[in-house]
């Protein structure tokens, strides 16, 4: 009942709504690009710098190699959106870790772990990122590595402060009084009412990791093993005159695809906030 | 007393934490494989052993890494940055060299984007009574701005303003050899200025804009805005002392957090721009593996940003008198 | 005040609507009153009863969406209709002030209490500053705050809530305004500091021949101000009348409960207990809160100085104070969860006063705790089911054993069994409390601890709440620790009354005895002001 | 970032080295512009030194973008004309006597340093008898075997004395990195150290002036420069901009002058150099023949393997190669010597693109080559090497093999490959002359080492080839010479320890209005005395 109503909420707003399908339609296509095109999106299998419109089975053109673009571009999906997903699980993990073993037991480990937080949030994220990447050698997994480790104390901070005002909340001392064990408490009561907050900082979160793993490849740290978007812009700077629409396609993707996230983190807010504040009957 | 005791504390922790950003940024520049040694050799044609060992030897690189910290750490506190064998140069020369091209480029983006970011946000909120499309727009507009990449918006800007239109120019931050002087030579900078500070103010200014929009609309909803009002506190007396003074605490906290960003955004944009700035420096510094750079770098950004932080702290203090007073409740 | 006063505000017919989708169509429908010169209408209302929208549509300050939908506002026979913003501006604060319900908001945290009265003064052209300020610091004395000179200079923050409520009066008075609105006025303060707000309304009433409309769902306050009363209830008008008339023969059964509340003695006596065996006893209990000052420095605060007490099985003990008085430490310290620096506690002679947390949860289900909000002691996520399964889960029940006691205590409590597959939000206040009770007799426990348990609610919704936790205890043989802040409540259902002050049970015995012969001052001062309001002792047994 | 194909730091190393090894820097003489009407004087020319320069004295380092900064600041003895004859800078003549031990330079008179101290004998005497012995420690083991001692007892005269005959003497002392150092400037120093690495003091037409570490580094004519009327700029500022679309916009608007190869985007050549009022020339670097070549680690299964390595390079399509990711900037190599040298055997067999005899080959081989992965490294980020290594991952997938990409940035390349922790990587040599003096160094056994990637990383040894080698450089020039070249050629390029895939061309776009820019086999690290602008701006 209280899910329709959520769901309801949600589905009310057309921008995330439009946002959700989106992001679905691309989740859809990712997953299926493999099925959907013929051959990897590295395989050179049409005339170089093919304009888009001009060929059939190259609806969008191709790059200096000869590589459909529609084809890279639904793999760039692929490797945006995990990137975008798994950075964003290893930022709530982490955070959700640290913010709660902060906020839980308070004291020194709080505070030992809020001010280690605070290196993270003052070193320059990017650059730490760089460096990272550059010693672990690029790959998807060091790329969600360096977008997590510089983005977990954002969450870490928003569970802990959550934590710390939840945990003085009646219904959760209630769960104290009932004999609750401590592990179930913060699962069944003090996490899901922690949800909206940290929906809508997850969603900053992916869209930063998406927008930072362009940066990265754009900086030539990207995974040589993955055709992302980032690396379409960065492999056709030199053709921005010649070819616009190698690096204009992939840039678009990126800005739709977090405007997408961004509209759907809000959505997600909006929907879960009336539940947050009950009773609005003064 | 209290004040001198919060500035006190402060100024404790913003040492601990360059501290804490000292140590761990050293242990990460130190793992990255690359020898400096052997690539400065590389460089300078030579390829004799024993050069590379002398090379090592003098820049301490033969020594344990606690020690190597050590003795890095009992140099920064002695204000001693280091030497670049690489570009035979203390570390603090390079570094200043390059700071007022930084500061110039960070201060701009950040005065544009906050101003313009507050501004636009609040007036997005206000507007959302009365004129719903301006609110829609301002709130879209900055949207599209923080989904932009920035470096790919300027790899554009370039194209458009200065290639095509040839209205701004395409690097640098000065006309070389132009010898320009009093108002000519301040227009030449800010001519050299303009697209790089908007293609980095962009993605702030859109979070700017975000923030103080929901800043301003939940002061609105205040209890004390209707305290205010019903004194018959006229509409602009309302908005600067009880709306946006109030919408302003979470928005300069903000800011100062979001310093070491626009540091980040910073690299993107000094490179696509050749302006010539730490980031650029640093992103040099690693591709040399000229670690004393690194460092010194890391260090001063660092401090900039604690400074910075320090900063929107007092600012904080100064708009609420609840924070650091004894007995601070809500 | 006699009729013959010219009249200031007159309201006709006036409709406000709610936007679709909430519970009801409007917040007010058609309703008619007048305010002559210097008197004080009371309306009087629960919450929900539309009073608070009455206040703000007269200011035209009516939160977005809502409106006007139908009606005359007359302002000394002018339409304030035909008022452009800026003349409404100037009767705002000026002609017509406004006192609001929570001091704590009401004022900008930010501004100092100075410049908050100052700016009032220069909003309406009071262009020296000089005088403006000898005026903030007049005005401050004459609310009857200490040192004004200093506290113009201090931030809300540093005010106690009485206090800013009295700044907030010192606002609203700076320009003698014939008209003061003032919306719950009182409500979030303790008894004392009502009173002293009371009183110092009233004078200023007196002293300025100011007119009030006064916004109260409180017939205490009614019987302490008013010189009429006008009765609401969703929106409608049920009854007007002069205070006398009004409170001595009304005219409606809606305000007959009303009053009843207040007032109201027990539908059955209670019975004379024969002294039982103990079931929760705390010796010499202690609580020290400290808070970190800087990095050396530690502010420690007593919140409980050495407390002992004694519930015998099946009685109810009332714990009285004011807040701050540390009754509501004094309730968590009971039921462990906090752990108490000094002294010992027993449950069942059980000693479980350094009983670790993880022992200690097994016999969670002898002493359970109803919590004072509705609102906030339910869990918004979980369903009604879900959080009344909690507590049987919790002590080792199989999941069917919890689903049919879950069916059982709502039973007990009077809600239908559809209850259980609902969220919180679907429920009404005074449901979400019977909820909590539910929630807390699902592990069938012998005593329970009840914080404040109706002080959220309405006044008719207290007396049903009241009467079902009697009506428990006789069925279950439960015993109660009844933590109130309300001398009258306590006195309805206790068998026995301590009361606290500063972290101390400064006189405790039996309800009839303790407040028929008060011993110390503190009770003495507390039952005063109680009396003010209404007839405590007719409520005890 | 800054495109890296386009940023030579780790890459230049062979050229340097061979350069060292051989002694000299081919470099032509500057012939006065007669061609053109009269050269006009004033100017700024605005070049691009990318990347940006370690030092500024390309005695101490030997970075290219040093060279093409300080070469036009200070100055050598001599330098060489195409034909590699030698042509008078500071020496004004020369004569070797008849048995080769005695070298006489009479110096040029009334030159004067940058900062007005004469320039003389002891200079010259200070730049061989100390400064280069104490940098170069090849120059220090020549000279100990073969220089008896320096006489500069004549202000304008110096005299070589020889142990016994050296004949590439001449060469190595001309060599236009070999500038002359102002003894009273560096002598007593730590020359590697000294200061004025970053503020040069020359004798050549342009003085330096300032150098804005990551913005531009400005030189200025020098007045008292001591060929009178010369040079016609006013200035040279060579600006920084490390990323390569921003240089290819900044001469696009005609804010820089000149783009060297490697300067922008392959990509983007084609572009640039039809755009109005700019010419594209291959010329200036005749010298210099780049080999770019996939480097086999020769240790690892299967590559250990002469058909596997085969395999690969028919499997590669080079002419696609060079079309699509070099963007025509080269033409495929017809094996392990440059197509120009005399050494080359035009009837070498050549690999042609063909897929079915790579696949005949593996299977002929037998080797799984699926395996295991191989890592390909790549050093350079972004840009045209990058793209190639993506080529050869999809081109070597039909044969089976799983190739695994892996970049890293230049300093960790370079550690890599240095320490043979690769199993392939690209990377270009620059052959000049004679192929024992630059190609010897990737086949011989006796250079397996781990000190930079341009020696021979892959590990191969094979004795009949050594042997080869040795043979080379005991036989004089001639017929025999020739057909020993041929057989070791044959030998290698059956074998294949380094698979040759294109020779690199250079191709300088710059505005027409500057003139006089490639005259000579090495133009743009020339001093640029007779360069001048068309319409300089006002």
């Amino acid at each position: 009942m209280r899910d329709s109503s959520v769901w309801q909420r949600f589905i009310g707003q057309p921008a995330a709504l439009i946002g959700a399908l989106f992001l679905l339609l691309l989740g859809l296509l990712a997953v299926t690009a493999p099925w959907l095109c013929q051959g990897s999106p590295w395989e050179m299998n049409t005339t170089p710098m093919l304009a888009p419109f001009t060929q059939a089975g190259h609806w969008l053109g191709s790059d200096m190699l000869g590589r459909d673009l529609a084809t890279g571009l639904l793999y760039g999906a692929r490797v945006s959106l995990s990137v975008g997903v798994l950075a964003t699980l290893a930022t709530l993990l982490t955070g959700l870790l640290v913010g709660a073993l902060a906020g839980y037991f308070g004291g020194w480990l709080d505070a030992v772990l809020m001010r280690v937080a605070e290196f993270f949030q003052i070193i320059p994220q990017l650059v730490l990122a760089v460096i990272l990447v550059a010693v672990l050698e690029p790959s998807l997994g060091t790329i969600v590595l360096a977008i997590a480790l510089v983005a977990w104390p954002a969450v870490a901070r928003l569970v802990r402060s959550e934590f710390l005002s939840l945990r003085q909340r009646e219904f959760v001392q209630a769960a104290r009084v009932l004999g609750q064990a401590p592990l179930a408490i913060v699962f069944r009561q003090i996490l899901p009412n922690a949800l909206a907050p940290l929906l809508v900082t997850l969603s900053f979160v992916m869209a930063t990791a998406i927008l930072t793993e362009a940066a990265l490849a754009f900086l030539g740290l990207g995974d040589p093993d993955a055709m992302s978007w980032g690396y379409m812009i960065n492999a056709s700077r030199g053709m921005l005159r010649d070819a616009w629409w190698m690096s204009l396609m992939p840039g678009l993707a990126i800005l739709f695809c977090v405007l997408a996230v961004n509209r759907v983190g809000e959505g997600l807010r909006i929907a879960f906030e009336p539940a947050r504040r009950p009773g609005d009957s003064t | 007393m209290s004040g001198v005791w919060f500035l006190g504390a402060r100024l404790g922790r913003a040492l601990l934490m360059i501290l804490g950003v000292l140590v761990l940024s050293f242990l990460l520049v130190r793992l990255a494989p690359g020898d400096p040694a052997q690539l400065m050799a590389g460089e300078a044609g030579v390829d004799d052993a024993q050069y590379i060992a002398k090379l090592r030897s003098e820049m301490g690189l033969d020594q344990p890494l606690p020690q190597q910290l050590l003795h890095y750490l009992g140099q920064v506190a002695h204000l001693d940055l280091g030497y670049s064998y690489r570009n035979q140069a203390p570390v603090w020369d390079l570094l200043s060299e390059r700071l007022p091209a930084t500061l110039s480029l960070m201060g701009s983006a950040f005065v544009i984007s906050s101003l313009f970011g507050v501004a636009l946000g609040a007036l997005a909120a206000l507007s959302r009574q009365r004129r719903r499309w301006l609110d829609g727009l301002i709130s879209n507009g900055a949207l599209l701005l923080y989904g932009t990449p920035p470096f790919w918006l300027a790899m554009l800007l370039i194209v458009l303003f200065s290639v095509k239109l040839d209205w701004l120019p395409a690097f640098g931050m000065q006309t070389v050899a132009a010898d320009l002087s009093g108002f000519a030579w301040l227009g030449d900078r800010l001519r050299h200025l303009v697209l790089p500070c908007l293609s980095l103010s962009f993605l702030f200014l859109a979070l700017y804009v975000h923030l103080t929009r929901a800043a301003t609309l939940e002061a609105l909803q205040q209890e004390h805005v209707y305290t205010a009002r019903a004194k018959g506190l006229a509409p602009s007396r309302i908005v600067f002392a009880h709306v946006l003074r109030n919408a302003l605490l979470p928005v300069v906290t903000f800011a100062g957090l979001q310093l070491g960003q626009l540091a980040s955004g910073a690299l993107l944009i000094e490179v696509v721009y050749s302006w010539p700035g730490i980031g650029r420096l640093m992103y040099d510094a690693l591709s040399q593996r000229d670690y004393s750079v690194l460092l010194g770098g890391f260090l001063l950004i660092s401090v900039l940003v604690v400074g910075f932080n320090l900063l929107t702290d007092l600012a904080c203090r100064l708009i609420d008198p609840r924070i650091g007073a004894e007995g601070a409740a809500r | 005040m006699s009729a013959a006063q010219p009249i200031l505000l007159d309201v006709e017919h006036l409709r406000i609507a709610l936007p679709s989708g909430g519970d009801r169509s409007h917040a007010l429908h058609d309703l008619s009153l007048h305010v002559r010169e210097g008197e004080c209408l009371c309306v009087v209302g629960e919450s929900g009863s539309g009073k608070s929208m009455l206040a703000k549509a007269l200011l035209r300050l009516l939160p977005a969406p809502l409106k006007i939908e139908h009606g005359t506002l007359r302002w000394r026979g002018e339409d304030l209709a035909n008022l452009d913003e800026p003349a409404m501006r100037a009767l705002r604060g000026r002609d017509i002030s406004m006192v609001f319900q929570e001091p704590m908001s009401a004022l900008n945290p930010l501004l100092s209490v100075g410049r908050q009265i100052d700016e009032t003064l220069q909003a309406h052209g009071v262009k020296d500053r000089a005088q403006r300020r000898a005026r903030v610091v007049e005005l401050l004395g004459y609310v009857g705050l200490p040192d004004p000179e200093r506290l113009y200079h201090a931030y809300p923050f540093e005010l106690s809530g009485g206090q800013r409520q009295r700044v907030v009066i010192a606002m609203a008075l700076a320009f003698a305004p014939k008209l003061l609105i003032a919306d719950e006025p009182t409500s979030a303060l303790d008894v004392t500091t009502q009173r002293q707000i009371l009183d110092l309304l009233r004078r200023i009433q007196r002293e300025q021949g100011m007119a009030m409309l006064f916004i109260t769902h409180d017939f205490a306050v009614v019987e302490a101000i008013a010189d009429r009363v006008l009765v609401l209830q969703k929106g409608h008008y049920v009854e007007a009348g002069t205070a006398a008339q009004v409170l001595g023969a009304p005219q409606q059964d809606y305000t007959r409960q009303l009053i009843a509340a207040v007032s109201a003695a027990p539908d059955h006596p209670r019975p004379t207990l024969a002294p039982g065996k103990p079931v929760l006893q705390a010796q010499q209990l202690e609580k020290h809160f400290s808070r970190r000052l800087g990095w050396w420095g530690r502010r420690t605060t007593r919140a409980l100085a050495g407390v002992d007490l004694q519930l015998a099985e099946g009685e109810t003990l009332g714990i009285v104070g004011e807040s701050g008085s540390g009754k509501s430490t004094l309730g968590r310290c009971l039921v462990r969860l906090l752990r108490s620096d000094g002294g010992s506690l027993h449950w069942h002679g059980r000693d479980v006063t350094d009983l670790p947390e993880a022992r200690l949860r097994g016999q969670r289900g002898e002493v359970q705790m109803i919590f004072q909000d509705p609102f906030a002691s339910l869990n918004p996520r979980q369903r009604i089911g879900t959080q009344l399964m909690t507590g049987p889960l919790a002590q080792g029940r199989s999941p069917a054993q919890a689903a049919e006691k879950a069916r059982e205590v709502l039973g007990l409590v009077g809600l239908p069994e559809t209850a259980l597959a609902r969220y919180p939000h679907e429920f009404s206040g005074g449901q979400r409390q019977r909820i909590g009770i539910a929630r807390a007799l699902a592990v069938e426990p012998k005593v329970l601890i009840a914080d404040e348990c109706v002080s959220a609610l309405d006044a008719l919704i207290q007396v049903q709440i009241l009467e079902l936790l009697e009506d428990l205890q006789r069925r279950l043989k439960l015993s109660i620790v009844f933590i109130t802040h309300d001398l009258r409540v306590a006195a309805r259902l206790s068998d026995r009354i301590a009361v606290m002050q500063a972290g101390q049970v400064v006189e405790q015995g039996a309800t009839a005895a303790l407040l028929g012969q008060p011993n110390h001052p503190y009770t003495r001062r507390l039952l005063q002001d109680f009396a003010l309001h209404a007839p405590v002792l007719e409520a005890t047994p | 970032m800054s495109s890296p194909a386009h940023r030579h730091p780790p890459r230049p190393g062979p050229l340097r080295l061979a350069l060292k090894r051989l002694g000299l820097l081919a470099s032509a003489a500057v012939f006065a512009a007669s061609v053109h009407a009269a050269p006009q004087d004033g100017g700024v020319l605005n070049l691009i030194a990318q990347p940006e320069p370690p030092l500024l004295m390309h005695g101490v380092v030997t970075h290219v973008s040093t060279q093409y900064v300080s070469g036009k600041i200070l100055q050598g003895l001599l330098t060489f004309d195409t034909d590699l004859k030698p042509k008078p800078v500071l020496a004004r003549s020369w004569t070797v006597s008849p048995d080769g031990l005695t070298y006489t330079f009479e110096l040029q008179p009334d030159v004067q340093w940058h900062d007005g101290k004469p320039f003389t004998a002891s200079d010259v005497k200070f730049s061989f008898g100390t400064f280069y012995p104490e940098v170069d420690k090849r120059i220090a083991s020549v000279f100990e075997e073969y220089l008896d001692n320096i006489d500069a007892s004549q202000p304008h005269q110096v005299v070589f004395h020889l142990k016994k005959p050296f004949a590439p003497f001449l060469s190595l002392l001309g060599s236009g990195l070999r500038p002359i150092a102002p003894e009273h400037l560096y002598a007593g120093t730590d020359f590697r150290s000294n200061p004025y690495n970053l503020k040069p003091v020359g004798t050549g037409p342009f003085k330096f002036e300032e150098w804005k570490r990551g913005a531009y580094i400005k030189l200025v004519k020098n007045p008292n420069y001591w060929k009178k009327g010369l040079p016609h700029l006013d200035a040279i500022v060579f600006h920084v901009i490390p990323d390569g679309s921003s240089r290819a916009a900044a001469f696009e608007r005609n804010d820089v002058q000149v783009l060297r190869s490697g300067d922008a985007d392959y990509s983007d050549l084609k572009r640039l150099g039809a755009l109005p009022g700019v010419e594209s020339s291959d010329k200036g670097w005749e010298l210099y023949s780049g080999l770019a070549y996939l480097q086999f680690n020769t240790r690892k299964p299967p590559l250990n393997n002469p058909k596997v390595r085969q395999a690969i390079l028919y499997a590669l399509n080079r002419p696609f190669i060079v079309d699509n990711i070099f963007f025509g900037a080269g033409k495929v190599s017809p094996g392990a010597f440059a197509s120009s040298s005399p050494y080359h055997d035009p009837q070498l067999p050549q690999y042609g693109y063909d897929l079915a005899k790579a696949k005949a080959l593996i299977a002929e081989s037998g080797v799984d080559v699926g395996a295991v992965r191989i890592r390909l490294l790549n050093g350079e980020k972004g840009g045209a090497w990058e793209r190639l290594a993506e080529y050869t991952r999809q081109a070597l997938q039909p044969l089976g093999f799983k190739v695994q990409v892996v970049t890293s940035d230049a300093a960790t390349w370079f550690q890599r490959v240095s320490d043979w922790d690769f199993d392939l990587t690209y990377n270009f040599i620059f052959q000049i002359g004679d192929p024992y003096l630059v190609n010897a160094y990737l086949y011989r056994t006796d250079y397996i080492l781990k000190t930079s990637p341009f020696a021979n990383v892959g590990g191969y040894s094979n004795p009949d080839v050594d042997n080869l080698w040795s043979k080379v450089a005991d036989t004089p020039e001639g017929a025999e010479r020739t057909r020993v070249y041929s057989e070791l050629e044959h030998k290698l390029n059956d074998d294949l320890p380094v698979a040759p895939i294109f020779e690199m061309r250079y191709p300088t776009l710059f505005h027409s209005q500057v003139k006089n820019l490639l005259q000579t086999a090495t133009s743009l690290n020339e001093d640029y005395e007779s360069v001048y602008l068309d319409a300089p701006a006002p």
